[in-house]
């Protein structure tokens, strides 16, 4: 199926509150930093992907074309992809599309967000994504889809609240190995649910925290990344999935999107069993019980079945099948699209074995990134291999 | 991997109030009038007469609220407009102890899926709960509409005021 | 594998001022319906979707959530980009090219009459730091290029105003088109300044609309009625700064014209292509297209459509637009060989262009 | 669905009701820094490319080469393009009208937009230009006052 495609190259910032960088000037440091991975320049590329979420957050209409000096975007094709959190992992998709199409060689990939810019406070901004004419007079802000969706889930399967925590303790745990992470840290189940009740049932701790930073990679085609490099991470499958805007018609408590996108994905890369043939996955955390609900969409879990294999270690960096190994989006940050690009550099370090303290011990074959978004309804898949 | 590449952290403190780093405030005069189309149009007009209309598609059979023109799995016109009751069931809720922009709330607002009867089942709309300790909500609890006076209504999905639950 | 793509489908309705009967759902509802008949296609066929949309048009942050119900591709592969519809035609044909897919739609739609503070957000695209607190109205930008354009180019306003007067003239044949006038330069050259040189009638006005088009691998194409084959796509951007832009030519254009022409293999354009549906949201923007082109004066027509002038400015719609005019004009014989093009407007340096012909070569 | 006539047309009103605070960056720190202080134009050279970017940046847009050396460019260059505005942002006329101007200042290969003062009608592609500074420096591009023909 079209060109085999590789990532070559990866390169982030720093995840932080408040950055002092303008966003071209993030996008640049992760950009360069991937193409001197990749041992390339910018001649070397020949289309640029920018992935980043909504325009409210950096503060500028079409913020892709600000954004494009810093992307590498001069006189190349450059487009700016967006599915909401969804973004991250999709933005290698897109540029999978330009490479695997063979219209393109080699591509930059660069996701990025200031979320600090927008005043009072950036979730401000998430006002506007419900409805216009007939949910914003509501007054609605984003917990509630993520405090609805939570009690769904837990609602329909009976699932505690401790259980649900744990993600939150796991994650923060494994971010402290991670040199870009803003709030890695040992918590215990205790502390998570004794922090700030939010917007029941989901607590502070639950939450990941708003951030600035950028995330890129460099990709190539077959022949161009065996020439690079003697550890091309592939490309095995791709999948994205976009459900009915209509989110208070659907049932919340399963993310039947991210199923469809993982199916799409497996079958590109031939995974008939996902427990099995997968050894470890970044699924998208943002907050606490979206990392379990998301392990089910991904088939790595029964329905309801996470919270317990989480409880057992199954998930842990070094349980059957590490799940968030970075420290997620709950303990390395999240700048939205540079958090879903966050886990594709993690699956790329991780399987060349260049993830320092977070390095998972056992053989790598395969990993499974994805990231979601929207009103609850984007699931966006990658499986990367050796 | 190699140690980040900047990311330069600014404090609360740098960043308001030292007057170290430049910086531009600005807001941005972004302004709307959004066309209702039919089925929304006429959604907000019921709503001022104090009903909840919805659409049904004869092939798939669904009664769908919110209202649209067309059916989108179908994807053909709806065919008819179905008065819907005022009553229907928590679906699931919050209880939220901040608003949009992050201020804290002491007594907490209560949105909610509530699935409309006459509707399809598992279709539903966001709304708030009210009239009732937030301790004492449950999933699967039937609630009414509290519409707000007749004069009040202005065509907005805030001429219900929220929803109540019923023994 | 084939390569080859076609579109097999076109959908658009009437460009108009405005549009209040209906929703940006509504409208769009009606250009896909349109798109899946022509293309004999049911809903259920389409396997992925493009949609071009930016958020502070639509009002709606992350506005990629409110995409998939008005094609009728609910759970199915849908994403949007920041561009151009004729950018999104290219993403399209590119994910049918992967052999992944054999049925995408590509999706653009103007609701520009209900965006009530459009300058304001168009300013809100600058630079915050270097170029907002400035305060221009931010057509500055356009009449600063025309400004160095003509002046590098040795053209004159009036050839501007012949621009202007033809577009809205064209525009008298088109039935789609929002903004037809029998207008003589001479009448252009009345119109008050906005930013001198920059006249009110140099710039097109916007409008609502909206364009669905079907594309379908080679396999797929086979049994449709009247495919129209993209023979090459391209986009590019200059930089994105007022500081570093060159100001007296469109060298996004030249750059997309390089990808685009070496994938059909144009090397002559002027006499390969008979048929140009290019920029034109100010008027000088026409002559500035054609010269990064590559067109020699004279060549075959150019934007018989009305253009932008004539039609409207449907926004990240107009790509889409051209593109339509363009397959309609090969299906009804009057080209074989046609290219739409576009630019994204102030302040951007965006480009995007496909070329479109009754084989595929 | 029949809409039985216009009077039956609605639209819903709103707005994105957030603001924005942006830091300069840190090339942009600088830029400001040296401006506000000593009323200098700071531009970042890329050696690689021959190029010479106000205001400063951190990178070169056209290979990536990371810029460290920011030194002033000239106060005075050669007008590149302008416009006369005749309208403000809510699209009110402006009498007199303002002249926007991309200069290119010595020793610069980018321009710097900003007002240009005098008389619009003796504005000219090509002709000479300075900088005029602010009375009172902030540490903004207001900071510049706009340029003035020489």
């Amino acid at each position: 199926m079209g060109n085999r495609v590789a990532v070559i190259g990866a390169g982030i910032t720093k995840f932080v509150r408040r950055a002092q960088e303008t966003p071209p000037e993030l996008a640049w440091a992760a950009a360069s930093q991937a193409l001197d991975n990749a041992g390339m320049t910018l001649d070397d590329i020949d289309c640029v992907i920018h992935g980043t979420a909504p325009d409210a957050f950096d503060g500028v209409h079409m913020k892709a074309e600000y954004l494009s000096a810093g992307s590498g975007g001069w006189g190349k094709p450059y487009t700016r992809t967006y599915v909401g959190g969804g973004t991250g992992v999709f933005a290698p998709i897109h540029s999978w599309m330009h490479l695997a199409s063979g219209k393109f060689k080699t591509a930059l990939v660069v996701c990025e967000e200031k979320m600090s810019s927008c005043q009072p406070h950036p979730q401000g901004a998430f006002i506007t994504i419900f409805d216009h004419t007939t949910e914003r007079a509501l007054g609605p802000n984003l917990l509630w889809i993520f405090a609805l969706e939570q009690h769904r889930y837990m609602s329909v399967h009976g699932i505690k609240n401790e259980q649900i925590a744990l993600a939150s303790v796991k994650n923060k745990h494994n971010a402290r190995g991670h040199p870009s992470a803003q709030i890695g840290g040992e918590l215990t189940v205790e502390e998570v649910l004794d922090s700030e009740i939010l917007a029941y049932p989901v607590h502070r701790l639950m939450v990941s925290p708003t951030s600035d930073g950028a995330a890129a990679v460099v990709m190539a085609v077959e022949d161009v990344a065996k020439a690079q490099t003697g550890q091309p991470v592939w490309l095995e499958g791709v999948g994205w999935a976009l459900d009915t805007a209509y989110w208070t018609n659907r049932d919340l408590y399963y993310p039947r999107y991210v199923e469809k996108a993982a199916w799409m994905a497996y079958e590109m890369a031939g995974i008939k069993k996902p427990t099995e043939e997968i050894d470890f996955a970044e699924p998208y955390d943002p907050f606490a019980y979206k990392e379990l609900h998301h392990l089910e969409g991904l088939q790595l879990a029964p329905k309801g079945g996470a919270p317990k294999l989480l409880a057992d270690g199954y998930f842990n960096r070094d349980g059957k099948l590490p799940s968030c190994p970075s420290g997620g989006l709950l303990g390395v940050g999240n700048p939205i699209a540079a958090a879903g690009m966050m886990k594709i550099c993690e699956l790329f370090w991780q399987l060349r074995g260049e993830a320092g303290e977070r390095q998972i011990q056992k053989p790598l074959r395969r990993g499974v990134a994805q990231a979601w978004g929207d009103l609850m309804q984007v699931g966006t898949v990658v499986v990367m291999g050796t | 991997m190699k140690e980040p590449k900047l990311g330069t952290g600014l404090s609360s403190r740098d960043f308001f109030e030292s007057g170290r780093f430049f910086t531009v405030s600005y807001e941005v005069r972004a302004e709307y009038a959004w066309d209702t189309g039919p089925a929304i149009g006429r959604y907000l007009e019921e709503l001022k007469a104090g009903r909840i209309m919805g659409r049904r598609c004869t092939k798939c059979n669904r009664v769908f609220v919110p209202p649209r023109a067309f059916c989108e799995l179908c994807f053909r016109p709806a065919d008819d407009w179905v008065p819907l009751e005022d009553t229907g069931t928590i679906n699931t809720f919050s209880r939220c102890y901040i608003t949009w922009d992050m201020q804290k709330l002491t007594s907490p607002e209560i949105p909610a899926v509530i699935e409309i009867d006459g509707a399809t089942p598992g279709h539903g709309i966001m709304h708030m709960i009210g009239g009732v300790d937030p301790d004492e909500i449950k999933v699967g609890m039937k609630v009414k509409a509290v519409w707000k006076p007749e004069s009040e209504r202005e065509g907005a999905i805030t001429d219900i005021k929220y929803w109540k639950p019923v023994s | 594998m084939s390569n080859h793509v076609a579109i097999i489908g076109c959908g658009y309705t009437p460009i108009r001022v405005a549009t209040p009967e209906a929703s940006y759902r509504e409208l769009t509802f009606e250009a896909a319906q349109r798109a899946y008949a022509d293309a004999g296609i049911s809903h259920e066929e389409v396997q992925s979707a493009v949609c071009c949309e930016e958020d502070f048009i639509e009002g709606i942050s992350i506005t990629d959530e409110y995409t998939p119900d008005q094609l009728g591709v609910v759970l199915r592969s849908v994403e949007t980009v920041g561009g151009d519809g004729l950018h999104g035609l290219g993403i399209a044909a590119m994910q049918i090219q992967t052999g992944a897919l054999d049925i995408v739609v590509v999706e653009a739609h103007s609701k520009a009459s209900n965006v009530l503070t459009f300058d304001h957000i168009t300013e809100f695209a600058l630079d915050p730091i270097w170029n907002r607190p400035l305060g221009f109205h931010p057509e500055f930008i356009a009449g600063m290029e025309m400004n160095r354009f003509l002046h590098e180019a040795k053209l004159s306003v009036e050839d501007c105003d012949r621009i202007a007067a033809k577009n809205r003239t064209n525009a008298l044949s088109n039935p789609i088109a929002a903004y037809p006038a029998r207008m003589t330069s001479e009448d252009i050259a009345h119109s008050p300044h906005t930013c001198a040189p920059l006249r009110e009638a140099h710039e097109a006005r916007r409008a609502d609309g909206a364009v669905v088009l079907v594309l379908a691998s080679e396999e797929r194409a086979k049994g449709a009625e009247r495919p129209v084959w993209i023979r090459g796509t391209g986009w590019a951007n200059d930089s994105p700064t007022l500081e570093s832009r060159p100001w007296g030519k469109d060298g996004a254009t030249e750059a997309a014209a390089r990808i685009a022409y070496e994938e059909a293999g144009i090397r002559d354009p002027s006499r390969e292509i008979d048929l140009f549906e290019v920029d034109d949201l100010y008027a000088h923007r026409e002559a500035m297209a054609l010269a990064a082109l590559g067109v020699k004066n004279g060549a075959a027509g150019v934007n018989p459509s009305g253009g932008s002038l004539g039609m409207g400015h449907t926004l990240d719609a107009i790509g889409l637009y051209r593109a339509a005019m363009c397959v309609d004009a090969i299906r009804s014989g009057r080209s074989k060989v046609a290219l739409a093009q576009s630019w994204r407007g102030v302040p951007t340096t965006s480009v995007a262009m496909s070329i479109l012909s009754v084989n595929h070569g | 669905m029949r809409v039985a006539s216009n009077r039956n047309y609605t639209a819903w009103e709103g707005k994105i009701p957030v603001g924005w605070r942006y830091t300069a960056g840190l090339a942009g720190q600088e830029f400001l820094q040296a401006l506000k202080d000593r009323g200098e134009i700071l531009g970042s050279r890329c050696e690689r490319c021959e190029k010479v970017y106000v205001p400063a940046s951190i990178f070169c847009e056209r290979c990536f080469a990371e810029l460290n050396k920011h030194e002033p460019v000239k106060s005075e260059g050669e007008v590149v393009t302008f416009a006369i505005c005749h309208r403000d942002l809510e699209g009110n006329p402006l009498d007199p009208p303002r002249v926007a101007a991309a200069v290119r200042l010595d020793g610069a290969t980018s321009v710097l937009v900003h007002n240009g003062l005098g008389d619009p009608a003796k504005w000219k592609i090509g002709a000479r230009a300075k900088v005029k500074l602010a009375a009172n420096r902030t540490g903004s591009i207001l900071d510049i006052e706009g340029f003035e023909l020489v």
